[in-house]
């Protein structure tokens, strides 16, 4: 039956349904892996028009639909990348003013880029388009999905930037001061992204670098009560109390061989102090298969394997302001399936199948990573 | 759950007990290891399979070995030997790796810095490495003489040197992200450049042999004429005076009869990179090159067909797949480098795969694994690269042959790394899963028999 | 004999009561005292008096000292560069509280620093007083908005140039030379007085710059060179005579006000010192005599010395008063440079600067005479907490 | 370290003069009558003791010690007499520290030495009265040094003994690495050896053949008588390196041929702990380890063990405090780097940080403050060094029989407040702070007669001339030039 299915996957154009046709089916696998660690063996998912509307034990399954896919290995809900540069072709800068707040990744993403169909291969069915974190307020994220297709959320997160990177000499502003001075006279407008912000029905994305970068960025937070997420803020570990204060989620990563210990220490502190965290990439600056690589060696470095595979799946979501819809395998959700070899938690498991919105997709990426912008 | 807390210790000043690592007590002359299964190698798995360590070497492997008395009994779920990163930089002084003075000549033994911290080398044997194969430039044209190490957290790298002449290693076309372009005349030239230095060597190489031969048979034929010489002497003392009276009463002046012999042979002048490129021609040394597009790679292999005792290894090799054939039939070993990070910008690796150990494999070419040398530590992590590979087609068993028996087998330390058999200096790990797993933690690491991570209670 | 390592964890960490006593207490109010001991009660000095025993014990205990130009900024996008007169910026907010100079300043016996814009700018910004350790930026401030910052001199017009081209950055612009320099400054302060008649003329910074000129502000001025203290001193003067305020006038960095200390004397202008230097050799060209902080002292200037966050343990402030007494400052004098003086000119005498019952429990703990060459700070409490052990000192 | 150059060198050499004026009175008898004399570390001290100097070498010391009828006194009952410190390894003082060549041991730093260089005259303001010039730490192999007294006005006046040894790096010189570094010094080393061998074998074949043809003519031979001499004492051998006459060895192989035959010292630098290994190797693997110095940056402090165990000395070129951050926390500590030498059993000198304010004397006061003995610290800077140059006979401390060289202090000489008043070296009296112009300027800035007033002329910048009252602005011009040009110099001694 396996055979069969990638047979059909390796006809199949991307994008386009499969034998099945329909999008809707049954899925009879080995085990389940529903949401953190939650296993169900010898599970059911009922797909009908791209939703889950059970998922759980034989048992409670009743009536097997027409369409069964037999799978001996393991599904998961597919993962989430709460961060990526992926289709954006290199645009996701607009570097001559320091203030780009209306500028929208949904507007220069292309769906159909070859990137996502990588992700895809890697297990990724769900990824925030974020902007270069050059600008001090970079533009606003967009949700999507890797079917090359649907769009999530058009507007995601506002993204500002208050590293040292996003300072420079040839413009206004040049220090954290001015920075933070006009983030915030920019938060007293009445209309526009900055209103939604603040009214918290945008979350933000603050990028931060060194330790007094995360400690301005979550003061600037709490004291307007920004929802969202710090990104990269590679020791915030250190930090992990006053994030936990201010209500922040933390997108970490990408990591890579050789990350310091002391970075992946953070990532592991932040799980103990219960600081949501999610896993994030820089695709197609590297390869996508980081994003469970970085799970991993953040469970090598102490992190709770149950947290890492959520924040590559229900944190994640959560963070991209799409939890309702993805991450996990649970009835109204979308159908959005991996179908594995192994645990989807270990490294060494690979990916035989993937179904976004209950269609399968080739599971075979564009030969190779990177280098394409 | 010993691996973990201690390497989260690594970022965390607070921990100062664990920042060092607890001292192992010192390990008695015994060691006896119990694991329900025992990798002796890839492939020969014992079920319950024990493990004798007498002073740091492997004694008895079996299942049915009886406890020698006062040993310290190690037991665990997996036992296999210790990985060995093929391809490393840990401990190399960051200058060494972009020193464009670097010839096939330069030693990696003199660029490593014992004093690395020794907090990194217990994170490396924490994760299961014992073992590194360092070699300096990687970027540049040329890495000299990559050196084979031991990874032990209180022993200075002199003292655990397996061996300091690996192999040699050379460069066509890589930029490793420095910015640094090709085009592909450079890169043809570059191939060229590598072919002509093998050629050199192999003169060089038989330059010397015919000096050596010459030379014995100058002296053969010196000593004969000395002797003859010796003989003759009173005879040609008393021609000699008989020539002199003749010519005082000729009146005319006296000449010596003029002496003739052949010449010494000379000796070929002294070139160490031409002593290098002679071992690696005759094979002594094996010759690693780091090459990516399947064109470089089809025009090296091809000129290089004529050196038969030549042992060329190649690393990297993004487009390997399309020539598996020839290296399969040439038996080239390929090191491949799962995660090619950092050098996002380096135009080689474009088209690189993660798939690529799996195809190759797949073609039957011997794959091994490498953490890149970009970054000192990537050989921690080393282990997750093998399971992304696995993750990414390539079977269990293969990985963990490209972890242990191939680079042992390839830079020639067999002898003494990568299996659990008899006679080998014990580069064990006892975890308690399959070494592939982000779950497993590994339990104890022996490093030639010296317990070196976790501990054990009497 | 190792390594002076900062008390990490432990029990000592948060006991902030303490009993210290030394062969001399010089408790910089002219005081010393013999067999001396001190007693801090919650990071508060509760008494100084006779005797010995208690918890510490060393050679000589002296206040905390004072440093009041260190720079612990990391770089550039600490000052706003977009123009050259910013003087509303406040430099705590560029602050890195996880800089490894914090603790290099507190291990030397600094427990008090004023911290200043960098000189890049005219007029730079808002000072700061913080304490060199403690739990949170709050906790260690001691004096918000402390001085306004500036400087006079080369540094602030260094790389500008005259715009040519596509100005791709901000060094396409005034000041260019010390004229310009000069004449920022001027018009900053002209600007700002006339804002006090006509509110449309005011503009950001204009109320710290009113400030200064209503002598609510200590105004601090970098200035190397005898040409430039002169500068900063005729500006205070000219705009007392044109009656548009009296500034309370700080020299930073006055190296060369050997030269002519009258400038500082009938100014009433107190001076920061920089570190001395080997050969005389100092900061933009200047000279710096090694018995400056004599003279200055001797014609009743105010002086402080610094050691501008120096990373060489040699060079750090405690050995500065050494080398004013080896120029020729008597001891009392340069205990006073590095403790109450600064404490004085930066309005944060109350809490800092001497030992007396009341004051913050900053001490600092010798193992010989202190200042000299052949004796280590060894103990060093800042609000009563054990930053440096002298149980583990000199082992 | 920087120096400064401010007068013009007309001036410098007038001011130099000054200094030496009385030096003339050389090789005659002179008492010195000291408040207290500290002779040297551990020594007991004497009050109100005399010093008796006659031919350069101290012919008495103590309290009731006759003064010969013809003796120039100094009489300074309120100075403190001790031995003139020792600077067993500096590269200052010559017009550029370092040698572009890599290998180059048959250069000579006297050639390179400026006797008027304000960097002697700074030494004996501050006690130091010898000291070993060699070639700066970015090298591989470089020139041969000189031991100096710094006074005189040729270099020949100046000098104790030439050559003083060797100077070599195991630090990679710029451009290096410590791969390549080592393989350079390892391919002198194996060049030379090869150099030799060939020689040999030339020299062995030349006169085998010569024989052979007398024995073909029927000759009696005259037998080859050679001048030369076998290398003894090295790890590598060139066995028959007596047939060849030392006249006929290339004379760049000899110094380096000096070395292995244990004929020279070697002063190895070692700017990282990794450093002192490829070092040791280098001199066992040459067998001149016996006759090595290392001289370490305090980085290196981490290999103190393998020193110990190597059994060589040390010079600890740099702060005796060393500020070390951890690769993994970005903490910083403390390091107290003689104590640690201490610690580990190895014997060190400590060479000055910047020739004045970190001289000697700061560098011992430094030790004392962390705890070290003031025997200890004071032997730091005066008899080890001295016998690391092999001059422990001669210097060091104030004994009969050693040189007549005494350093009278007006306090302590360990205190900050204490100045150097008056300096004799070997019987000669060349310094006294009263008649110091330049102190007077270091101190109250008052600029010498017919030079350039200071900080003003250190403006580099043409924008930044200012002129002096009276000063003629062509006169200024030229002093700028020359400042620069001298800056400049001051700036190349940094990269050594």
């Amino acid at each position: 039956m396996l055979s069969f299915l990638l047979a059909a996957a390796a006809l199949a154009p991307a994008n386009a349904p499969t034998a099945h046709g329909a999008d809707t089916f049954t899925l009879k696998a080995a085990h389940l892996r529903l949401y953190g660690n939650k296993v169900v063996d010898g599970g059911v998912v009922k797909v009908e028009q791209g939703k889950v509307t059970y998922a759980g034990d034989a048992k409670g399954a009743g009536e097997l639909g027409p369409d069964v896919i037999v799978h001996e290995g393991w599904a998961s809900a597919g993962l989430v990348a709460a961060r990526t540069w992926s289709g954006l072709g290199g645009e996701g800068l607009e570097p001559k003013r320091a203030f780009t707040a209306e500028a929208r990744a949904a507007d220069v993403v292309k769906l159909g880029h070859a990137d996502f169909a990588r992700a895809r291969a890697e297990g990724i069915t769900t990824m925030v388009v974020a902007l270069s974190p050059a600008n001090v307020a970079s533009g606003i994220t967009t949700v999507v999905k890797t079917d090359g297709a649907t769009t999530l959320a058009r507007d995601g997160h506002l993204q500002l930037g208050l590293s040292s990177q996003a300072l420079r000499t040839n413009r206004f502003p040049t220090s954290y001061t001015a920075a933070i001075e006009l983030i915030e006279a920019e938060l007293a407008k009445p209309t526009g992204v900055w209103e939604r912000v603040r009214g918290g029905k945008l979350p933000v994305y603050l990028d931060a670098l060194s330790r007094d970068e995360i400690q301005r960025a979550v003061a600037l937070a709490s004291e307007h009560r920004l929802t969202g997420a710090l990104l990269r803020a590679p020791l915030a570990g250190e930090l992990a109390g006053d994030i936990k204060k201010a209500g922040l989620a933390v997108v970490v990563g990408p990591f890579g061989p050789g990350e310091e210990a002391r970075v992946l220490a953070s990532v592991a502190a932040l799980g103990r102090e219960r600081v949501p965290v999610a896993f994030g990439l820089e695709s197609p600056a590297s390869p996508e298969a980081l994003l469970r690589v970085s799970a991993a060696m953040c469970m090598r470095a102490g992190l709770d394997p149950v947290q890492a595979w959520e924040g590559l799946t229900t944190t994640a979501a959560a963070v991209a302001g799409v939890g309702a819809r993805v991450g996990k395998l649970a009835a109204g959700c979308d159908a959005d399936i991996v179908l594995w070899n192994g645990d989807p938690l270990q490294l060494a498991s690979k990916v035989e199948g993937v179904f976004i919105g209950g269609v399968q997709h080739e599971s075979k990426g564009g030969a190779g990573h990177g280098g394409a912008h | 759950m010993l691996a973990i807390p201690s390497l989260v210790a690594f970022g965390i000043a607070a921990l100062p007990s664990l920042v060092l690592g607890d001292e192992p007590a010192a390990t008695p002359k015994d060691l006896f290891i119990r694991a329900e299964q025992l990798h002796v190698r890839p492939g020969r798995v014992l079920e319950r399979g024990m493990l004798w360590v007498h002073e740091g070497q492997i004694v008895a492997v079996g299942t049915d070995l009886k406890l020698p008395k006062d040993a310290l009994v190690i037991e665990g779920k997996v036992a296999c030997a210790g990985f060995i990163d093929s391809w490393s930089a840990f401990a190399l002084e960051p200058n060494a790796q972009f020193d464009d003075r670097a010839g096939p000549a330069t030693r990696a033994v003199d660029a490593v810095d014992s004093y690395v911290d020794e907090r990194h080398e217990r994170a490396l044997l924490a994760a299961g490495i014992t073992a590194v194969r360092l070699q300096p430039t990687v970027g540049a044209r040329a890495g000299g003489v990559g050196a084979v190490l031991r990874l032990h957290p209180t022993k200075s790298f002199a003292q655990t040197t397996v061996i300091a002449d690996a192999c040699s290693a050379t460069a066509i076309g890589v930029s490793r992200g420095d910015g640094r372009s090709f085009d592909v005349f450079e890169r043809v030239s570059a191939v060229d450049r590598v072919i002509g230095a093998i050629a050199d060597g192999h003169a060089y190489l038989v330059e010397g042999n015919e000096y050596r031969h010459e030379l014995a048979e100058w002296e053969k034929k010196i000593a004969d004429k000395q002797k003859e010489l010796d003989d003759g002497f009173k005879k040609a003392k008393k021609d000699r005076e008989k020539a002199q009276t003749e010519a005082k009463d000729k009146g005319s002046e006296f000449k010596d009869k003029e002496y003739k012999e052949d010449k010494k042979p000379k000796a070929p002048r002294f070139d160490e990179e031409k002593e290098i490129y002679a071992r690696i021609a005759a094979g002594e040394l094996p010759l690693v090159v780091e090459v990516h597009r399947a064109l470089e790679m089809r025009a090296l292999l091809a000129g290089t067909a004529r050196f038969d005792r030549l042992r060329l290894v190649l690393a990297g090799a993004s487009e390997a797949a399309q020539c598996a054939e020839l290296l399969v039939e040439r038996r080239i070993p390929v090191i491949v480098w799962p995660v090619p990070m950092g050098v996002q910008r380096a135009r080689e690796y474009r088209g690189a795969s993660l798939a690529l150990a799996a195809e190759l494999d797949h073609a039957g070419v011997e794959v091994l694994l490498g953490s890149g040398a970009m970054d000192p530590l990537a050989s921690r992590d080393l282990p997750l690269l093998g399971s992304l590979a696995v993750g990414h087609g390539l079977p269990r068993e293969t990985a963990l042959a490209a972890l242990t028996t191939r680079p042992a087998r390839v830079f020639d330390v067999a002898d003494q790394l990568g299996t659990l058999e008899l006679g080998r200096s014990a580069d064990v790990l006892v975890l308690d899963g399959d070494p592939f797993a982000a779950t497993t933690s590994i339990r104890y690491v022996l490093s030639a028999g010296e317990l070196v991570v976790g501990e054990v209670k009497k | 004999m190792a390594a002076a390592t900062l008390v990490a964890a432990g029990e000592s960490k948060d006991q902030t009561s303490w009993t210290v006593s030394a062969e001399r207490v010089y408790t910089a109010t002219g005081k010393v005292i013999e067999e001396g001991r001190v007693t801090v009660e919650d990071g508060k000095i509760r008494s100084v008096s006779k005797g010995g025993g208690g918890d510490l014990t060393c050679h000589a205990i002296t206040p905390g000292l004072i440093d009041l130009s260190v720079r612990i900024e990391r770089d550039l996008s600490s000052i706003e560069q977009s123009r050259e007169i910013t003087p509303e910026k406040r430099v705590a907010d560029a602050l890195d509280w996880f800089d490894e100079a914090w603790k290099r300043e507190a291990r030397s016996g600094v427990t008090s620093v004023m911290i200043n814009p960098l000189e890049r700018q005219v007029v730079g910004g808002l000072s700061v007083v913080v304490k060199t350790a403690g739990e949170s930026a709050q906790q260690r401030t001691v004096k918000a908005d402390s001085a306004l910052y500036g400087a006079i001199g080369s540094a602030p017009s260094q790389s500008n140039h005259a715009a040519f081209g596509r100005p791709d950055d901000f060094y396409s612009r005034r000041p260019t030379t010390r004229m310009g320099v000069e004449w920022e400054w001027r018009k900053a302060f002209f600007d700002a007085a006339l804002a006090r008649e006509d509110k449309n003329l005011a503009g950001p910074g204009t109320l710290e710059l009113q400030k200064a000129l209503a002598g609510d502000l200590p105004l601090c001025i970098q200035a190397w060179t005898t040409q430039d203290i002169r500068t900063a001193v005729f500006l205070k003067e000219e705009l007392a005579r044109e009656g548009l305020g009296k500034l309370r006038l700080v020299v930073d960095a006055a190296a060369e006000a050997w030269k002519e200390p009258e400038l500082l004397v009938r100014s009433a202008t107190a001076a920061i010192l920089p570190p001395f230097s080997a050969i005389g050799r100092s900061g933009d060209g200047s000279f710096f005599a090694l018995d400056t902080a004599k003279v200055l002292a001797e014609r009743g200037v105010t002086i402080a010395l610094s050691g501008h966050g120096a990373r060489a343990a040699s060079e750090r402030l405690c050995y500065q008063p050494g080398h004013a007494m080896r120029g020729g400052l008597a001891f009392d004098a340069a205990l006073a440079a590095v403790t109450i003086n600064p404490a004085r000119i930066a309005g944060i005498d109350k809490r800092v600067g001497s030992l007396e019952a009341g004051k913050d429990a900053d001490l600092v703990l010798w193992s010989g005479p202190p200042f000299e060459a052949t004796s280590a700070v060894i103990g060093v409490l800042v609000d009563g907490r054990l930053i440096l052990d002298p149980r583990t000192q000199n082992k | 370290m920087k120096m400064l150059h401010t007068t013009t060198r007309a001036a410098a050499i007038a001011l130099s003069a000054c200094l030496l004026a009385s030096a003339a009175a050389a090789d005659g008898k002179l008492a010195i009558k000291a408040g207290r004399v500290l002779p040297g570390p551990g020594m007991p001290e004497l009050e109100k003791a005399t010093i008796v100097i006659e031919n350069g070498r101290i012919a008495a010391i103590g309290k009731d010690v006759k003064v010969p009828w013809d003796a120039v006194v100094i009489d300074a009952p309120s100075l403190v007499a001790i031995p003139g410190y020792v600077e067993a390894h500096s590269a200052r003082g010559m017009d550029r520290p370092n040698e572009n060549l890599d290998v180059a041991p048959f250069l000579s730093v006297r050639d390179s030495i400026d006797p008027v260089g304000f960097y002697f005259e700074d030494s004996l303001r501050w006690g130091v009265t010898t000291i070993n010039i060699q070639q700066g730490n970015n090298c591989v192999v470089a020139g041969q040094g000189v031991i100096v007294r710094p006074i005189g006005l040729t270099v020949d006046e100046m000098i104790v003994r030439t050559p003083s040894g060797v100077k070599l790096s195991a630090s990679p010189k710029m451009g290096f690495s410590a791969a390549t570094q080592a393989q350079a010094l390892r391919r002198a080393f194996g060049d030379l050896r090869r150099a030799l061998e060939q020689l040999v074998a030339e020299k062995k074949e030349g006169s085998d053949r010569a024989r052979r043809e007398a024995l073909y003519q029927g000759r009696d031979l005259e037998g080859e008588n050679a001048k030369g001499k076998a290398m003894e004492g090295a790890a590598w051998k060139v066995t028959g390196l007596e047939l060849v006459p030392r006249g006929e060895i290339d004379e760049k192989l000899v110094p380096l041929l000096a070395l292995v035959e244990g004929k020279l010292p070697a002063f190895f630098y070692c700017g990282r702990p990794m450093d002192v290994h490829t070092a040791l190797d280098i001199a066992k693997e040459n067998g001149f380890l016996a006759k090595t110095t290392l001289v370490i940056a305090p980085a290196a402090y981490k290999a103190a063990g393998a020193i110990a165990a190597a059994k060589v000395a040390v010079i600890l070129d740099g702060a005796a405090v060393y500020v070390e951050t951890d690769p993994l926390t970005g903490e910083e500590r403390e390091v107290f780097v003689p104590g640690e030498l201490k610690q580990a059993g190895v014997r060190f000198a400590l060479a000055s940080a910047n020739p004045t304010t970190e001289s000697l004397w700061f560098q011992a006061a430094q030790c004392v403050g962390r705890g070290m003995p003031r025997a200890e610290a004071v032997a730091a800077v005066t008899t080890i060094p001295a016998e690391i140059l092999g001059l422990g006979k001669q210097l060091g401390t104030l004994e009969v029989g050693k040189f007549g060289t005494v350093v009278l202090c007006s306090g302590d000489p360990l205190s900050v407040t204490s100045w150097v008043e008056r300096v004799v070296v070997e019987g000669r009296d060349v310094y006294d702070r009263s008649k110091d112009v330049r102190v007077k300027h270091l101190i109250g800035g008052q600029a010498p007669a017919n030079t350039q007033a200071m900080g003003a002329s250190l403006l580099g910048d043409p924008r930044k001339v200012v002129c002096c009252e009276g000063e003629d602005p062509e006169e200024h011009a030229k002093h700028e030039a020359e400042e620069r040009a001298k800056k400049d110099k001051g700036e190349a001694e940094d990269d050594k």
